[in-house]
């Protein structure tokens, strides 16, 4: 058994199991790992930020470019920082506000297209269930299930009627496509994950202690 | 949508095309002639920003003889000169010119078939065509009458409310329980943990979260019990902030707000969750939230949590993250619960209102799908019809 | 009884502790375990299978990254491994960036152990736009002017003859992405590629149906169809022994095999100690 | 006023973006894209108010010496580091010393870590499901067994059992589990429009604190 003599390969190796140690319990070498991870990944973000946002949408326009207008904003943002200022911290409200008239007027109708209108589509019954109708994918037979499982999931989601009667019935049903669902997408998960740790300690089994060729 | 990206694709394709060399030049012995594309139409792209034209035509009869591909040309007169603007492989019959200089005036188009062996061969000219902007898309009028019923159900139900009409809600055990486990951490003498998601704010689940979070925040402070607010977006953090120490002032116990409680943590996921695993592995929080969208991180954040003995609600509408939820925390709220939640606690009437509004659209939604379905069975002509309805560009 | 009870008691940390030995022990100790072959495996084995040696190439490409590496990376290798040993002839190419590293290695690795040549028996083009990859169906040469190390097409010996997909048997790729979909929609649609493919298992579902419609010759599915394709690079003689995968998959298999021990153990504690105590405080979920 | 102004900024950004996903036409195209930029720009303060936070948070941990405080010179130290490197090896300054450095960083430092925590949810996938996989009630007998099954379809062990149960498997995960997950997502998809609307028209206001009277 040989071991890697690349100083970086044994950081990226330690660092990794100072992670795995928290398994056990907190401990000081996660303690270090967790707070150098902290401080790197927000340094990354101050570059990302910095090269794709600073640099690209004001430094560059408005020294370069001298498109002037590009200050408006700036000054509007610069209305966060009023936090610091008891007396005038409501002004932070302004860019807050905008945030959020830009993106709820986004996503309204997006969200009604994507996530009503498509899905409705994806649930009604098509030509191609004619054809094969007891296929046990793409049939009718199918198709009809699904319309009853979406149909008694929705009701199971009602806030404003007590679930008494066909109600109670219906949403009874869909609580229990809703936990096949769930129970099958855990198991599917399992291989993916254990996949993630296994490429993990096939890194430390191959670069790190020779173990596997 | 589809259409957008294919010619988006086209465009970078004809582009590309032209950027690279043509095949070296050798010369053809004999060129063949072919028969030329026929029945092309040019006409504006329809519900665009202008400067489109959409041409189509019918390919060459004789495409295995050799040809290659077909070279757009466009003229502003009828007689020329036409200039090539773009290039599409054999097979394809339509073509987006993207690049027209301006709407409104007058163009000529000719597509001619082209090949290393063959002697191009032209289609008559189609035109005049002009191109011009829309003020409506009209392939969303489907997402605009549902935006619009939708809007009018809302406002239906809250002029309701505002009348003050008593509107009935059932329990949803995972908001029973925020008032318990706010007041087992009181108890404890342990602060409340509070995820807002690992969303920015331009998702509506953060926002969501969010407008919990100023709910606990009430609580937290009259009883007096610390609150930890880690973030991962910063403007997540900086309405985050403001909601909690509104939540303090409105209490009116502005002097209680701990100005360390809310604070950003990092951008990246997994840096972010192991610090919130630290957070849980030293201050031992006696309630945890996990409010908002969640990736892969929603199981070591359960998991942490649960070793930690703490009582956990989880809500999230994040549907490949709500299995681990469920195993993990103690309650979570499905999906739409999220988005119930702050109805619920605030109890405000208008609150409520709208979720007697979601209901029924809900319901709309069922009738739509059974009747889809009653009229597709019924028949190919009809099934044709719903499906085009539904349809979305 | 106190016994059926601890069952449902043990320590975290023990579990933690079997599912590291459940995981390392298959990786390190390799046995052999027989795996059920799914039909999609099969149909993309039988496809590269039925690939005439020495002639016209499959072309593999590589769409994945770093971060699906330990899923797709296997899959590379054993089929690089079949198509070797049997003597096919094998085009790289790449329509992800991150991926023209990944895809060099792979090949260089395989090719290294059959005593592959470059040029002759293989090429690598790398990173392509997928532009480039539709125009491919036109025209090879003008599609992929120079290869992965600054080659041009026409010096390259496997490549004479190539005009467009017309002379490749087959196409593979191995993708972490809906890319996969833009291969079907574009190649597999416009230019009649026959298509197989290589995805994650989150991925999988999504792709079943093209299977069925017959747009994907095969495909293998994470980690289990990697290791169901080293089986059968094995059983046809191709290779001695099996690979990475399989020993992941035997991994994979203990692990699941530990978790559901555990569920069943946790289950058998649990009606003990609810029949010990009868009365039970209802909890989670 | 305090609350009025940021009120109408959000009802009137709201309408308009709401309306402009129905406009293709230029000079909405245009706006749109304008808008996003000077989001962008504006949005930046938020992240140097974040970082405010954060140096704060870990500044305040050092003055009171709490447990660990030396830790957070980690995470401040990262921050610099990082940060100081990524920016001189960026775009503005191009230090090819500065570059590789924080290259190198990313790669064996920043990216093991990323990694290892990922592999981690191996670990806590066996904990949860031994922990609740537990026949405790109906629903959740419904969850262990779709999830059960799932998990036997995947291995091989599971069609030795019975040949059958990889189909059984599969047809979970394509037919009752992809019902369930719709009937979910338009639940979500109308609450997302509901609060939405909520917030543009201003009954949900507790983002401006006072939970809305």
């Amino acid at each position: 058994m040989t071991m890697s003599t690349d100083p970086w390969v044994w950081l990226a190796a330690l660092l990794s199991l100072f992670i795995f140690s928290y398994l056990y319990k907190d401990n000081p070498l996660f303690k270090f790992a967790e707070h150098l991870f902290t401080g790197l990944s927000v340094g990354y973000l101050i570059v990302i930020y910095y090269n794709n946002i600073v640099r690209s949408y004001l430094l560059n326009p408005v020294l370069a470019d001298h498109r002037w207008v590009l200050l408006v904003p700036f000054a509007i943002g610069l209305l966060y920082l009023f936090r610091f200022i008891p007396k005038l911290s409501h002004l932070m409200l302004i860019p807050i506000a905008i945030t959020l008239g830009i993106w709820n007027g986004i996503a309204l109708p997006l969200t009604i297209e994507a996530d009503i209108i498509r899905q409705m589509q994806g649930t009604m019954i098509n030509t191609s269930m004619f054809r094969n109708p007891w296929d046990p994918y793409t049939g009718l037979a199918v198709g009809i299930l699904i319309a009853v499982g979406v149909i008694c999931t929705i009701t199971y989601f009602f806030f404003s009627r007590e679930h008494k009667g066909a109600l109670k019935v219906s949403a009874h049903i869909g609580i229990w496509f809703v936990m096949i669902g769930f129970g099958a997408s855990f198991g599917y998960t399992v291989m993916a994950r254990v996949s993630l740790l296994i490429g993990r300690l096939q890194f430390m089994f191959t670069e790190w202690i020779h173990l596997i060729k | 949508m589809r259409t957008i990206a294919l010619a988006g694709l086209v465009l970078l394709w004809t582009a590309w095309a032209a950027a690279i060399p043509g095949p070296a030049a050798a010369p053809p012995p004999q060129p063949a002639t072919v028969a030329p594309p026929s029945d092309l139409a040019a006409g504006d792209t329809p519900n665009d920003a202008g400067q489109s034209i959409s041409l189509t035509w019918r390919p060459s009869p004789d495409e295995a003889l050799g040809v290659e591909g077909y070279e757009i040309l466009r003229a502003e007169s009828a007689e020329g000169p036409y200039a090539k603007v773009g290039y599409v492989p054999s097979g394809f019959g339509s073509f987006d010119d993207q690049a027209v200089p301006r709407d409104g005036r007058d163009f000529f188009y000719r597509v001619r078939a082209v090949g290393a062996g063959i002697a191009p061969s032209e289609v008559a000219a189609a035109g005049p065509a002009r191109s011009s902007q829309q003020w409506y898309n009209a392939a969303r009028t489907n997402a605009l009458v549902g935006t619009l019923l939708f809007t009018l159900i809302v406002i239906y139900f809250i002029q309701g409310a505002r009348r003050g009409r008593h509107l009935f809600i059932r329990r949803i055990a995972g908001l029973a329980a925020v008032e318990e486990a706010v007041g087992r951490a009181t108890e404890m003498g342990k602060p409340i943990l509070f995820c807002p998601g690992m969303d920015p704010v331009t998702s509506i689940s953060t926002l969501a979260a969010l407008n919990i979070l100023g709910q606990v925040a009430k609580k937290a402070a009259e009883y007096d019990t610390p609150l930890v607010v880690p973030n991962r977006d910063p403007i997540v953090y900086t309405v985050a902030e403001a909601i909690v120490k509104e939540a303090y002032a409105e209490i009116g116990r502005p002097d209680a707000y701990n100005h360390d409680s809310v604070f950003y943590l990092t951008d990246s996921q997994m840096g972010y969750t192991s610090g919130v695993n630290g957070i849980m592995a030293r201050e031992r929080p006696a309630t945890n939230f996990f409010m908002g969208y969640f990736y892969a991180e929603s199981l070591v954040l359960a998991e942490t949590g649960a070793a930690t003995g703490a009582i956990q609600i989880a809500g999230t509408d994040s549907i490949t993250q709500l299995p681990f939820f469920i195993t993990a925390c103690d309650y979570t709220l499905m999906g739409e619960e999220l988005y119930a939640a702050s109805a619920y606690l605030g109890k405000q009437p208008m609150l409520i209102g709208t979720l007697k509004a979601q209901d029924w659209s809900k319901a709309l939604v069922g009738l739509l799908l059974v009747a889809g379905a009653a009229l597709a069975l019924s028949g190919p002509g009809l099934r044709q019809f719903v499906l085009r309805l539904l349809s979305i560009d | 009884m106190k016994f059926l009870i601890a069952l449902s008691k043990i320590d975290r940390r023990v579990v933690y502790l079997l599912l590291a030995l459940a995981v390392v022990v298959p990786m390190i100790v390799s046995f052999n375990v027989r795996f059920h072959v799914d039909r999609s495996t099969r149909d993309l084995f039988e496809a590269v299978d039925r690939i005439p040696p020495g002639g016209q190439p499959l072309m593999l490409v590589f769409d994945y990254d770093p971060q699906i590496m330990p899923e797709l990376d296997p899959m590379a290798t054993a089929i690089l491994r079949h198509c070797f040993a049997r003597g096919i002839r094998v085009v790289g190419v790449t329509t992800g960036a991150q991926g023209a590293a990944l895809g060099e290695r792979a090949m260089a690795r395989a090719a290294a152990e059959h005593g592959k040549r470059i040029g002759e028996d293989y090429c690598y083009f790398g990173y392509k736009l997928f532009l480039s990859m539709i125009y491919f169906g036109e025209n090879a040469r003008r599609a992929l002017p120079v290869d992965h190390y600054g080659r041009p097409f026409d010096s390259l010996p496997m490549m004479r003859g190539i005009r467009n997909y017309d002379d490749i048997p087959l196409v593979i790729d191995l993708a972490g992405s809906s890319i996969l979909n833009s291969w079907i929609v574009y190649m597999g649609a416009r230019y009649h590629v026959r298509l197989g493919a290589g995805v994650t298992a989150v991925m999988a579902p999504d792709f079943y149906q093209f299977l069925q419609t017959g747009q994907l010759a095969g495909q293998l599915s994470g980690m289990k169809g990697a290791a169901e394709y080293e089986q059968l690079v094995v059983e046809r003689g191709y290779a001695p022994a099996k690979g990475l995968a399989s020993r992941a998959m035997n991994a994979i298999s203990a692990s699941h095999l530990l978790l559901i021990a555990l569920i069943v153990m946790g289950n058998v504690g649990y009606f003990a100690a609810r029949r010990a105590k009868p009365k039970n405080p209802q909890g989670g979920a | 006023m305090k609350q009025k102004l940021p009120l109408l900024i959000v009802l009137v950004l709201g309408i308009f973006f709401t309306i402009q996903f129905f406009v293709p036409s230029r000079a909405s195209e245009v706006t749109y894209q304008t808008t996003l930029q000077w989001w962008l720009v504006m949005s930046s303060f938020a992240m140097v108010l974040a970082l405010g936070s954060l140096i704060n948070h870990h500044a305040l941990k050092i003055k009171r010496r709490k447990e660990g405080w030396w830790n957070s010179w980690v995470t401040l130290a990262g921050i610099a580091v990082m940060g100081g490197l990524g920016i001189l090896g960026g775009p503005s300054f191009r230090m090819g010393w500065a570059n590789d450095a924080y290259t190198r960083l990313f790669l064996f430092v920043q990216a093991p870590m990323d990694s290892a925590m990922f592999a981690i949810l191996a670990f806590y996938m066996a904990s949860a499901s031994y922990r609740a996989f537990r026949a405790r009630s109906r629903e959740a007998t419904v969850l262990l067994v779709s999830g059960f099954v799932v998990m036997l379809g995947i291995i091989p062990f599971g069609a030795m059992l019975w040949h059958r149960i990889p189909d059984i498997a599969e047809w979970v995960m394509m037919v009752p589990n992809m019902a369930s997950k719709r009937g979910i997502l338009f639940g979500i998809g109308l609450g997302a429009t509901a609060t939405a609307l909520k917030i543009i028209l201003g009954i949900e206001r507790s983002w401006l604190g006072g939970g809305g009277k």
